[in-house]
């Protein structure tokens, strides 16, 4: 529970973020999330033994969230927060791939390791790229943009609706589930029928709050779809970071960065 | 468990990207079709209930820790196949985005193994047959037990599959499964008691909110076959394009070269998951890529020779390790230099 | 039109669907411009005969007329546009990102052009002092901004009648306060259901009591807080303002008469 | 034991994980069988106080300690049997199936004999006078009698020290009454938060007002009552049978001097 407790403190804390101001907030929603997604396409397209062909999104993930102004430290506790799973999946590699891929001298690395590592780094990045995209943007904000992007009208009011509500009814879980810990000495109490009580009135609450909530929508015109004010518009300078930004990743992906300058610096040296 | 981005090709992303993108389309027009504006509210806020029954543990008899439910098959049984797809696909949007479960691309897959499972396939076939008019206590707590233990085992399967064919994990896929499905078995069982006693618990105190939540139509056999071909339809669509890309991207590029040059890398790890995936992929031959093209240090235009032999990788070669080594060390540099840089001025503003 | 206004009930019946009669023959008349506070114990009905009043519940036993129109299926939009309806839970009210989302919401349903859109969604934060608040999300506000913001939604239908019920719950008194003083400012026909009987004493001027879902008094306020046999069939007391003044005990049970010095 | 029993509290703060300073250095005391309210403005910190006293919150700053023990993991159980806590809204309080098996629940995990929790339920009942609400579910109950069984719930475990929320809100006059009397038979220690002042007036002699997290002024109610200035500041105003008391309303501001005619 309290690791959903403090997901649900981050939220409040992305909202925050997403509300300042930077030249990466201003972007259109909708060009970031076709970045991000290019972004995610390319970092998982690369073999599992993947290591430096990685580190130059990692350079363009750290220039994204530099400019926006997200404290760093937050994005990094949340990846590490998330990091456990990608680990204990990961963690089969070295026991499972032996094959030798690496030589140094008399090292040779296997190539589990190098894919745990892989694995690793393709999970912050990945996991940095949506929380950078909600930290700048918002989740309205990309459920709009996600809308505009051809998502059914029907899925993005229920995101909103949900959003809205998600505080409404956790604020209200929690404190049926306090009541209830109050009366449940020795975690007696706390049992799967208790439980399924609890839930049980936690929906009938739900339902009917949902019945005033159509009442209240109808009493205001509400004919079944959700009117917004003003749709997003692209700008130029949407565009042309767009079409700049997607040129970049490409070129990353296809042009292996690190080797190049590698070359370039062993090749000064020789 | 969420699947993660970190663990998935593109090609199997976006495979299930295409399916999960044509069950929702499917779904928002149905519903839209019987539109009820009722339902609007009522799927929304469900949505948000599920994060709030997540709040509310349980101690698990016999062990001594402590879970909550899915919510999955209590959605299917509340709001119908359709709305209820829709509604754990919301969740899972914002499960995304803010926990950090999962991920973008991984969305697909997710929506598909905890939305699909047991919308389309544990309640029309299991739930619904088995509940029948809802007016038996025992059968409805049969049919949820039952739909939700097989949901959530097909959830867990697709999961499996999903990362194996991947290729990312070294994990074998027979371990895989011992690992996935037992635990799944327990979770199921629980999440079905929960469910079903929070059915009759509403059945009992509002039994008119239960018959007017499920209101339309249960669905029937036709639909649901439509809608399996023509997600089957658009998988092996996405799959062949997307594996296509993929084979004619700088690693299949290489995957091209090696296929020319001999299959001497496939040879290399027959053993565990690679070998069995090897052949599987062979077989079926729509994700040839990911799983035996190695050697990402190979950059593009590298004319190094491979030394025979295996284990055959590109940069044993020292030079190219160098080099590798080097550019990526500057890189990584780069990047802490850059986050550092940006510290300090925000430290300063 | 606004003066002509009136709202009638004709023998309103209502029973919800697992059979609780929830109103049982209830007739009254409200004329235009009157400030008409509902009071009754809990269950009496008072929030069903209010639902009653904008066609979210329409009751196949007696009749609802607003102005012209029957409340019925038909008319339903007109009907909601002249009445405005302010529920008890302002989170039930606020269901869009944002504050002035919110209020533009039901202007947007009524088409009406974007400029006017955005003048009405100003002017209505504006008049309940709510300005500062148009870009902060709902669940970020207190308890009586909420109910501010809320009011501020309905006023944007630029609503003849404004339809509150419990208007003063769970706010601290200055808030309430702060409510009761711009609802006096409101020249709104207003339909209070309440338990908050100061409130009342401040605000309507004429006074229905429900008891069992029927109408038990209907008359000026002060003669039905006059009544002590009446409040007390019904559930209710005196106004606190209105009884013994617990740290001095000098009773003051009775309206100031008027030109009397208090 | 009862006897001795004591909150102390010192330089207690509070800030939720998201930054929010809800209590910020609260100092006081509160002796056995004593009845104090908590009053101050929507979100001075009522309610997080009240959920320092039996553990729902453990704050690493600054102490609870209830009669001997500390507020402390460790002591959990004892406390919560200690300290009895109803919740502002009665749903968040009833969960299972019928009165009876909720008011059951506590005892049940105290693990007491069967025999001894059906006393304590049938006695529990019995004080709030709701004995013939036992096997009715809780959902079916109207405002005032979900209250009064969810107070049932908190006596079943016979705590020493009542903590409640707001107890009044949404109950209609004569509810109201009922509970205040009930209340008012109590001989446990009472702590109150609350906007009804008036509540306040009849079953607390002491007050303390929060401010923004901090405590405003601690002391008898009447001479908080009195001090018009504090009221103000810390957005309260007079309780209303005080307002409109020819006596004390006129002179706002100062009590009746003893001996001064009232
Ligand atoms: N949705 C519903 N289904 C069934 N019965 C209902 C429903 N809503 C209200 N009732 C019942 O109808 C009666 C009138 O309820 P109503 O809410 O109108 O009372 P009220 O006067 O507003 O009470 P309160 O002061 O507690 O708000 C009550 O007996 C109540 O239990
Ligand atoms: N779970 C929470 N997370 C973050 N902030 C919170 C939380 N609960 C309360 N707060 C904030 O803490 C402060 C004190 O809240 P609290 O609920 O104690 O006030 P209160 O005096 O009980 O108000 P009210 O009279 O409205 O009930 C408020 O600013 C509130 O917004
Ligand atoms: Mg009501
Ligand atoms: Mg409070």
């Amino acid at each position: 529970m309290s690791t959903i407790e403090s997901a649900f403190i981050d939220l409040q804390r992305l909202d925050r973020l997403a509300a300042c101001d930077s030249a990466v907030h201003r972007l259109d929603p909708r060009v970031k999330v076709l970045i991000t997604l290019a972004f995610l396409v390319c970092v998982v397209s690369f073999d599992k033994y993947a290591i430096a062909g990685l580190l130059p999104f990692a350079l363009f993930l750290t220039l994204v969230i530099g400019l926006s102004g997200i404290p760093s430290g937050f994005v990094l506790n949340r990846v590490l927060l998330a990091a456990p799973l990608a680990l204990l999946i990961g963690l089969f590699n070295p026991v499972y791939d032996h094959q030798p891929l690496m030589r140094f001298g008399t090292l040779v690395i296997a190539g589990g390791w190098l894919s745990l590592l892989s694995l690793v780094l393709r999970f912050c990045l990945t996991v940095g790229a949506v929380l950078a995209l909600i930290a700048t943007t918002g989740f309205n904000a990309v459920c709009r943009a996600l809308e505009q992007l051809g998502m059914p009208t029907v899925l993005a009011v229920q995101l909103l609706l949900l959003y809205r509500y998600l505080f409404v009814l956790v604020e209200e879980g929690l404190r049926l589930n306090r009541a209830r810990v109050l009366r449940s000495f020795q975690g007696r109490g706390l049992g799967i029928r208790a439980c399924s009580f609890l839930l049980g009135s936690l929906l009938l609450r739900t339902l009917d709050r949902s019945q005033r909530i159509h009442l209240a929508m109808r009493c205001r015109g509400f004919d079944g779809t959700i009117h917004t004010r003003n749709p997003l518009r692209l700008n130029g300078r949407d565009v042309l970071t767009l079409t700049i930004v997607l040129a970049a990743l490409l070129a990353m992906r296809v042009f292996d960065g690190p080797m190049l300058l590698g070359r370039f610096v062993t090749g000064l040296m020789a | 468990m969420h699947m993660a981005d970190a663990l998935l090709s593109p090609a199997v992303g976006g495979t299930f990207w295409a399916a999960t993108v044509g069950a929702i389309a499917w779904c928002a027009k149905k519903v839209q079709q019987e539109l009820n504006d009722r339902k609007v509210p009522l799927m929304g806020v469900l949505g948000a209930f599920v994060f709030a029954a997540q709040m509310i543990n349980f101690t698990i008899p016999g062990t001594g820790s402590s879970g909550h439910i899915g919510g999955g098959m209590l959605l299917a049984i509340l709001l119908g196949p359709q709305a209820a797809f829709l509604t754990i696909a919301s969740v899972l949007v914002v499960q995304a985005l803010f926990f950090a479960d999962g991920g973008l691309l991984a969305l697909g897959c997710n929506i598909f193994n905890l939305g699909f499972f047991p919308c389309f396939l544990a309640y029309p076939l299991l739930y619904k047959p088995l509940a029948g008019n809802g007016q038996n206590h025992r059968r409805i707590a049969a049919g949820a037990i039952l739909a939700a233990v097989v949901g959530l085992q097909l959830g867990a399967v697709a999961v499996v599959a999903e990362t194996v064919l991947s290729g990312i994990s070294a994990l074998p896929l027979q371990t895989f499964l011992w690992a996935m499905l037992p635990i799944h078995l327990a979770i199921g069982l629980v999440e079905g008691a929960v469910t079903a006693t929070v059915v009759l618990f509403v059945r009992q105190a509002r039994p008119e909110i239960l018959d007017c939540a499920i209101g339309g139509q249960p669905p029937t056999a036709r639909p649901i076959a439509k809608l399996l071909a023509g997600l089957a339809a658009a998988a092996v669509f996405t799959g062949g394009v997307l594996s296509w890309f993929a084979s004619t991207f700088p690693d299949g590029l290489e995957w091209s070269i090696e296929q020319v040059r001999g299959k001497k890398e496939l040879a290399a790890p027959a053993e565990g998951i690679h070998g069995m995936l090897a052949g599987f992929q062979e077989k079926i031959a729509l994700l040839p890529d990911y799983a035996f093209t190695i050697g990402e240090q190979k950059a593009i235009g590298e004319t190094v020779a491979h030394r025979a032999g295996p284990p055959a990788w590109p940069a044993v070669d020292a030079g190219t390790s160098v080099a590798g080594l080097v550019g990526g060390s500057l890189t990584l540099l780069l990047t802490l230099g850059l986050a550092l840089l940006f510290r300090k001025r925000r430290a300063i503003a | 039109m606004r003066s002509s206004l009136l709202i009638e009930i004709r023998d309103l019946a209502h029973a919800y669907p697992d059979g609780t009669e929830a109103l049982r023959g209830i007739s009254l008349h409200i004329r235009a411009e009157e400030s008409v506070a509902v009071v009754g114990a809990n269950g009496a009905g008072k929030s069903t005969l209010l639902l009653h009043l904008n066609g979210s519940l329409i009751s196949r036993h007696g009749t609802v007329r607003i102005g012209d129109f029957q409340v019925a299926k038909a008319a339903l939009p007109d009907i909601r546009r002249t009445v405005g309806m302010v529920f008890q839970d302002p989170d039930d009210q606020l269901f869009m990102p944002t504050v002035a989302e919110d209020v533009a919401f039901g202007p947007l349903n009524l088409k009406l052009p974007l400029a006017e859109v955005e003048r009405r969604v100003a002017s209505a934060l504006e008049r309940v002092g709510a300005a500062h608040l148009r870009d902060r999300p709902p669940y970020k506000l207190s308890g009586g901004e909420k109910r501010l913001a809320a009011i501020a939604t309905v006023l944007a239908m630029e609503p003849a009648i404004l339809v509150m019920d419990e208007p003063s719950s769970s706010l601290d008194p200055r808030a309430r306060r702060t409510l009761i003083e711009l609802l006096a400012g409101f020249g709104h026909t207003k339909i209070i259901a309440t338990h908050d009987l100061d409130l009342v004493l401040d605000l309507c001027p004429r006074t229905i009591v429900l008891r069992q879902g029927q109408v038990a008094a209907d008359g000026p306020t002060d003669e039905i807080f006059a009544d002590g046999r009446l409040l007390a069939a019904c559930h209710l007391e005196q106004p606190l303002r209105l009884q013994a003044c617990p740290v001095c005990g000098e009773k003051s049970g009775r309206l100031p008469q008027k030109g009397e010095r208090l």
